[in-house]
């Protein structure tokens, strides 16, 4: 999950990183509120989960509360990248010496945390990487016992960050990896990690991504999401424990296993159609589950036929067909329904469907016709 | 042969006396897969349909002879399940079936296993382990496979039932299918597991399915240019995927250029191997080997 | 550094570990205080450095205020083993279902922790493991990654703990554990562990001995040994910074390493006398040490003759002999001083006390000869 | 030869910027040793008396190509700078002088190492090591010692000194002295060193001095009857120390009957070990020997 730069700055607070002082706004007012609250100057910027929005004019100095009004008037609603900014984050604006890089994430190749630091922040930094790769510096961590002190060390001193901050910055990176780790993130990124000009360190910017499965041993990060505005359809997918991606064709996709969905996806553009969405079931999906995975394509006008793909293993094909028979006679579901059924209990399954399905529901014996048969009922390529 | 699992596997199941748990420890051992202990903290001492359970994995393997674990408690604790089997000796083998172990949990875990034991671990979030015929460790659809000479590895589970199901509908029997799961941080990678089939003297071809995400086929790829001599058939998930978007599995997401079906594709075809485009040509693809 | 029970249970307090309710009493108008305010029936408990209070007497139960007071006029002042008790610990007395016994400590073959767990505690429970081995559990922990889960629960089921409380007996181990660790401990040791009639899992006894080497990351740890009743001469060693042990003979003994010390004083005996004290100036020492340690032993009356010994590595042995001829000038010192110099700059620190120092300083070869010389001029054997 | 250092050893100094640091280790350079850089994190960049400084160990190894590394740094740093010269390719030994280190960071670092690497660490709380004619690393006085065919390994530091003196007295060379230091967990056990000196054609005959505390002089017995066909000669300090009381070295706890002195000896003399009672024998014991 990616949180917004204000809620990254929330949790770098609670694990000791110094973060300028600021609040969030919604309106104009609110961030005149804000800018007269905090006092002097005060930066202005849009909270989208998406990056590149200084360039995007998202991010505006504010020499007072009036002028912090009036770009929060500009930047409310603007779009950056397909996203709506909704929220403002009007912060303390900070006295920069110096700029730096810093991120913490998982090298899947490598099976490590990876550390990246460079000098060489505040701005684009794929682009500092591919035309200056000895700027970023990179060290591998071992989870077992984590960032050592003489790794933060070694990352400050090797990336030429400023000598006399070298102790101060070793100690931020400490926290910062200490944030990653005991808050399971996937991803922290400070970009720029600055140095003021009184010699502390604060993050300035921060880009955190959660990982949803640690969220069992943090309560209150469920709680971040309110302030995303979500797709009312990926909410509800969200909400029934679906995993749902709308996309633009218009074959509703309904299959269990993410491997398996990519691949029907695969299978129906390769025969001239297009999918109208991902939505993997997961192992071990029951009548309910299937019943709603329907009811989430049914909010979606975009789709004209659905194919349902589902190689039994955890699953059982005969809940599957359940669902689909319980979902035709509770729900209105406007499309024919393509369903290809192998694996666990399959014959079970299909015989149900013979047995108590409508017209509606198209079998099909193998994925390859399953798909052929979608895109035809979806009028075709 | 076959690798990993066979008529010697002793099964120990870590949360038998759970719902998922039970249903799939005794389909294994209807198929035919010694199943001789649970594992469930507090449960020691009772039974279920004739299997003893106990409290830990190591009072399980010396009272009988487990060799092989498979994990199927929660997430929350799967980490520490996956410890304990490590450490109880006399297991050669961990199968973690869990999905949602916490990235951190499993990258910890991974390393430390790494540093102080030499027991695999295939998974976690994997359908597990089948040798047709000899033993089934997991959650895959034993009715799908066949006895026979190809080996599968794969890192989705679905796609993997996919893949069998098109090898035995044409008659292809399979050594072993090996799920090693699509988490960022797997136990085992496609290279363990192709150094396995290689050195198998009755696995004659590979079928090796990707997808998008990581580096592992690409890995493989190198592996396979160093190591594999035996034909390899390629199947990688993911050529329409959006770019950048996550897809169920926390390993799925596109970076950059690298990672992407298509690159994956090019890797292992330029090493020899055989790609299809389509999961159900992989039977044909094999058939057409010999 | 063993601290007192009460001092463990504030520590086990700290790291979340259930411990009755209590207080300290001095007198007996503390303890019938305190009994008062817990109300109830109480349990005075003596507060020694040693085990086996129980059975000479130091732990009595009390139905209210003024039994306790009884019962620490009795206590206090009592000899338990060579200690003598001047502070009491009035506890509220708890309804114990079960008494267990739970050590962590390092087991130095293993070069690993170790965890010992017994069903049988409350007792003396080297007898237990003497007589019934398979009665205390015990498991290795490799202090990379810690004790584990399973490990904890492991320990539970394996030592036949009441199976209901299992999952809060382990959650104890994991806390004690963590305490270990966390607070650079020796040695924590509870003995009992009981689980009381309503299922908790309370620590109603302890022995923590701190590793004073970690007292750099608990600044507050000093502030335990204020409780304590020390020797004065200990004392004063301890603050000068020496490692001082009284002992029963009455040649004084200065050394430099605790080694070359234990063999010096083995020397002595071997020739037929006996040390005063083991006293290490230990890695280093300048020519201040040596003066304080020579004062150390003035407090000592036994002292008949002083031995010193140094073999000069880090320490150099031309400032032994500067610090020597200081005391000289300085202390009045009542006795004989043999002293051998080898090692770094010994022919130095020979020059200097040949020409500085006065006919109670006595020059020998070898370590041999200075025992011989020291023992004869102490009076002999 | 000579085991652990000798005329190869190439040492950087963590610490060498400090006092002690500094006096130790250009009392090695003087003796021969090649001392080639320091450490001192902030100091990179600068020299002292000849030798460049550097912020880390791994830029020191690779600009100077130093293989051995001694750490002089304060207790709540040692532990880190130990990890540290592990990290760094190219050490192929550590030597740890500090004193006063957490037995908890000890105990971490110990089995860390165990676990990760195979670079051997000396100490912690210890003289070092000698090979006289060759290299110094560590504070010993290498005035005392001379070239010759006794190997030596001490828990204890001025006790060594006290024994090479009496060999060097009496004429008696050493290969190499090893300072194995008291701490509750030496990276190095007797073992350790046994193994090498057996292995060293130039080293003739063993002297190992052991104390009270802990069970590293029986383990070294029974390695000793099972391994070691060079002769031994052993003094243990302890034999009037008063039960149960610490004696400066954390180790040096008499826990019950075992770890005393007498069943040191014990153990020693029954796999045909000379134990010496006082530390003055140890030069006669070994000239008895040929």
């Amino acid at each position: 999950m990616d949180l917004f730069e204000y809620q990254g700055k929330t949790l770098f607070a609670r694990m000791g990183v110094p973060v300028p002082q600021g609040s969030v706004a919604r309106t104009p007012e609110e961030a005149r509120a804000a800018a007269e609250e905090i006092g002097g100057r005060v930066v202005v910027k849009a909270q989208v989960q998406v990056g590149g929005r200084g360039k995007a004019g998202g991010i505006k100095l504010a020499d007072g509360p009036d002028e912090a009004a009036a770009h929060a008037e500009a930047i409310l609603g603007m779009d950056i990248k397909g996203h709506t900014v909704g929220v403002l984050w009007i912060e303390q604006a900070s006295d920069i010496a110096a700029e730096w890089y810093v991120s913490f994430t998982l090298d899947r190749g490598a099976k490590r945390h990876l550390a990246m630091v460079s000098a060489k922040g505040g701005m684009d930094i794929e682009g500092v990487a591919a035309e200056d790769p000895d700027a970023v510096v990179r060290l591998h961590i071992d989870p077992v016992i984590g960032l050592t002190e003489w790794q933060a060390r070694a990352l400050v001193y090797r990336a030429r960050l400023d000598r006399p901050a070298a102790r101060a910055a070793a100690a931020t990176l400490l926290k910062l990896y200490r944030a990653f780790v005991d808050l399971d993130c996937d991803l922290v990124e400070v970009n720029p990690l600055i140095l003021t000009g009184t010699g502390e360190v604060v993050a300035l910017d921060s880009k955190v991504t959660l990982d949803s499965n640690g969220f069992f041993r943090h309560k209150d990060f469920e709680d971040f999401r309110e302030a995303f505005t979500e797709d009312p359809i990926e909410k509800l997918a969200r909400e029934a424990g679906l995993n749902f991606i709308k996309l633009d064709g218009t074959v509703g996709i309904i299959g269990n296993g993410a491997g398996l969905v990519m691949s029907t996806l695969d299978v129906v553009s390769l025969v001239g159609g297009a999918a109208a969405n991902f939505l993997d079931v997961g192992g071990g999906a029951g009548a309910d589950t299937i019943r709603n995975a329907l009811d989430v394509l049914t909010k979606d006008e975009a789709v004209a036929s659905v194919l349902i793909n589902i190689f039994g293993g955890i699953t059982r094909c005969d809940l599957v067909a359940q669902g689909i028979v319980e979902a035709l006679g509770s729900l209105d579901l406007p499309w024919p329904i393509v369903v290809r059924l192998d694996g666990t209990n399959a014959e079970e399954g299909r015989a149900i469907l013979a047995a108590n399905a409508d017209e509606k529901v198209v079998p099909a014996a193998t994925m390859r016709e399953a798909a052929e048969k979608a895109v035809e009922l979806a009028g075709g390529a | 042969m076959a690798i990993y699992v066979d008529e010697s596997t002793k099964l120990v199941v870590q949360g038998l006396t759970g719902r998922e748990g039970g249903f799939h420890a005794f389909r294994n051992r209807d198929y035919g897969t010694d199943l001789v202990a649970g594992v469930t903290p507090g449960k020691g001492g009772t039974e279920v349909q004739g299997v003893p359970i106990f409290d830990t994995v190591s009072e399980a393997v010396e009272a009988t002879g487990a060799n092989t674990a498979m994990t199927f408690v929660p997430p929350p604790f799967a980490a520490d399940a996956v410890l304990e089997a490590a450490a109880a000796e006399g297991i050669r083998l961990i199968v973690c079936i869990t999905e949602g172990i916490p990235a951190q949990d499993e990258a910890r875990v991974f390393n430390y296993l790494q540093q102080t034991t030499r027991t695999p671990l295939i998974g976690p979030n994997c359908p597990g382990v089948i040798s047709p015929g000899k033993a089934n460790v997991g959650i895959m659809p034993h009715e799908i496979t066949l006895p026979g000479p190809v080996g599968v590895v794969s890192r989705s589970g679905t796609l993997t039932y996919q893949a069998v199901h098109e090898l035995t509908t044409r008659g292809i029997g399979q050594t072993t299918c090996v799920g090693i799961g699509g988490d960022p941080v797997p136990g085992t990678s496609f290279v363990d597991v192709l150094e396995r089939f290689q050195a198998d003297d009755e696995t004659e071809a590979i079928v090796l399915i990707g997808e998008i995400g990581g580096n592992a086929e690409e890995q493989a790829a190198e592996f396979i240019a160093a190591e594999v001599t035996k034909p390899v058939v390629s199947y990688i998930a993911g050529v329409t995927a959006p770019p950048g978007k996550k897809m169920g599995h926390a390993g799925a997401i596109i970076s950059g250029s690298s990672g992407t079906a298509q690159a994956k594709q090019e890797a292992l075809e330029a090493v020899g191997v055989t790609v299809v485009t389509d999961p159900t040509s992989i039977g044909e693809a094999v058939a057409s080997l010999s």
